[in-house]
């Protein structure tokens, strides 16, 4: 019983992602659209959390643990190697 | 249908469209990426027929794709590198047959 | 053992619902400086009632242990992450959004 | 629900990768893509290959973001131009790449059940490999020639990096590749220093779990090479120590050479451990290719100093 509760939770959080990352990559500048990374990471160690009880795998908890020690990497990455390139308005290419 | 034959469908799509982009797309790093998405879609394949039920898939398939994993990402950082050097080089982030300029 | 897993039920359940407004606010906030905000708080809020759920139905005091490792991790790159993007846009001379008058 | 949510990750999956490939900036598909890997971690936890889903999500995260994002904003200054396509390549392409989608779904209707693959095999000598994660047994004891030459993979793609180096108008070593950006603040110093030691400690676990557990050498390496890439990016003075680095990065792929031989010449066949030695020999060589594959893609992500403009 309970694990079909954490299953809905993952279902919901997924469907939750999807929206807010759809809402993100619209923009307007480049840093909104990373928001939708960090929205993934969130709701991604959310749900390997409630995976890894409902499915019985102790080592989704192991994944969202790598999740969490690197979840600041792509924002650290875009911050310092990225934004302060991009230019207002450059950041587009076939 | 099986959630494991469920992933195999989406890598075969995943091959089948990352491959149309390798040849349609111009920029280097797109075509990178669409590599990066082909291998992604062959792993799914390969798990997704080798899962069988509730068990754990075979491990030998894990272990080729554990393997192709780390392969694809030394692949992809040297492609970036060459892709720099190129950039660096020509001023242009993309190949273009005909001479047509940047 | 009941008791335990509504209440574990009820904990996930409010944590979801906090991810939902999370969402909300990124969908409805008017600029990047607040839909960070929207983003970091209301998420990491979200996961720790997850969090809390998911300890109360943990076997082993490991499972506790790796469950809040997780979270406060979590929360840590999401102060990070806020602070560099919100450090950076400020840089860059991004202007927050004023009520028009 | 369970097949809801498969089908919710699938879905996912396929709109990322077109969305990745399709979306007119460039900035905008290097991020979706960056979100598919940790939606294909997703999905192995959810085939049961906790092992790929730890390793798709450090190398992922890690190694990958920072060496996309980079190279993204090398190429910052040339983001712009549009190349038109032929007409024919259009239309004849996405017709061949259907057809593709349709031969193989056929394909995987045909295929033999699971039950024929080397899987029981595997389990059936797990007694003798000396570790009891199927996975690590394949990879250490099994098939341990393919990994050495994998990690020779990872230390030749370093050693190809390296070779792209601009001989002349180098910039020097201090304008260095990673470290250049824009002022760090203190709070990334306070978080880097509080990371590196809680990574060291998962890495480790995750290399001692290897044996029995989800875990292993490429994990735990290249969770370590995230962390590190992670630690450039804030101001580690780490890029200034190459020679360090590429001795990391050979000890590995050298012991494991070393072991080979070592074995072949006291009468067991190369590769093949010795009764009762299996478990001693694979946690050892995978301590060493744990800081070799850290290593190797560490160098990786530092790359290589621009070219002065002539």
């Amino acid at each position: 019983m309970i694990d079909l509760v954490l299953l809905v939770a993952v279902a919901v959080l997924l469907v939750n992602a999807a929206a807010g990352i759809l809402r993100a990559l619209v923009g307007p500048s480049a840093a909104d659209r990373l928001l939708a990374i960090q929205l993934l990471a969130t709701t991604g160690i959310a749900v390997l959390l409630l995976l890894a009880e409902a499915t019985h795998q102790p080592a989704a908890r192991l994944v969202a643990l790598v999740l969490a020690i690197l979840a600041a990497a792509a924002a650290l990455a875009f911050v310092r190697r990225l934004w302060w390139r991009l230019g207002p308005g450059e950041e587009g290419g076939p | 249908m099986t959630s494991a034959l469920l992933y195999a469908g989406a890598g075969v799509v995943l091959f089948a469209v990352a491959l149309l982009a390798l040849f349609l797309r111009r920029h280097l790093l797109r075509k990178l990426m669409a590599a990066n998405i082909a291998g992604s879609g062959v792993f799914l394949f390969l798990l997704g027929t080798a899962a069988d039920g509730d068990a754990p898939p075979d491990p030998v398939p894990q272990a080729m794709v554990l393997t192709g994993i780390v392969v694809t990402v030394s692949v992809t950082a040297y492609g970036v590198a060459l892709l720099r050097r190129f950039a660096d080089e020509t001023g242009r982030d993309t190949l273009t047959e005909d001479g047509g300029g940047p | 053992m009941i008791v335990l897993e509504g209440l574990a039920a009820l904990l996930v359940a409010v944590g979801v619902a906090f991810f939902i407004a999370g969402t909300v606010g990124l969908l409805r906030f008017p600029d990047l400086f607040s839909r960070l905000h929207a983003l970091v708080k209301a998420d990491n809020l979200g996961m720790g009632f997850i969090a809390a759920g998911l300890a109360l139905l943990a076997e082993d005091a490991g499972t506790v242990l790796v469950i809040v490792a997780v979270w406060v991790l979590a929360l840590l790159a999401s102060v990070m992450v806020s602070h560099l993007v919100a450090h950076a846009a400020v840089r860059e001379g991004m202007q927050p959004w004023r009520k028009k008058r | 629900m369970m097949l809801l949510i498969d089908g919710a990750v699938a879905v996912g999956l396929v709109w990322m990768a077109l969305r990745a490939l399709n979306a007119r900036r460039l900035t905008e598909a290097v991020i979706v893509f960056i979100g598919f890997t940790g939606v294909m971690a997703l999905a192995w936890v959810r085939l049961r290959a906790p092992d790929l889903a730890l390793a798709e999500a450090a190398v992922g995260a890690g190694v990958l973001v920072v060496v996309l994002l980079d190279g993204l904003g090398r190429l910052a200054h040339l983001l712009g131009g549009r190349t038109p396509l032929r007409a024919a390549a259009v239309v004849l392409l996405p017709l061949l790449s259907l057809a593709l989608v349709a031969v193989l779904l056929r394909a995987l209707g045909d295929l033999p059940s699971a039950a024929t693959g080397l899987g029981p095999r595997v389990f059936a000598a797990l007694e003798q490999s000396g570790v009891e994660n199927p996975v690590t047994a394949v990879l250490l004891n099994f098939r341990g020639f393919d990994t050495l030459l994998e990690v020779f993979v990872l230390l030749g793609a370093a050693v190809a990096v390296a070779l792209l180096r601009p001989l002349d108008r180098a910039l020097p070593r201090g304008a260095g590749p990673i470290t250049a950006g824009p002022p760090q603040t203190p709070m990334a110093d306070w978080y880097r220093r509080r990371l590196l030691p809680v990574a060291l400690l998962v890495a480790v676990y995750l290399l001692w779990a290897g044996g029995s557990a989800p875990g292993g050498a490429f994990q735990a390496g290249s969770l370590l090479a995230g962390v590190l890439a992670l630690g450039l990016l804030t101001g580690t003075p780490l890029a200034g120590r190459p020679a360090a680095a590429w001795a990391a990065a050979a000890i590995g792929p050298v012991a494991f050479v070393l072991a080979a031989l070592l074995f072949a010449v006291g009468g067991h066949g190369v590769l093949q451990y010795p009764p009762g030695w299996a478990k001693a020999a694979i946690l050892g060589l995978e301590s060493l290719l744990t800081v070799s594959i850290a290593a190797a893609l560490t160098l990786l992500v530092i790359g290589i100093p621009r070219r002065r403009r002539p």
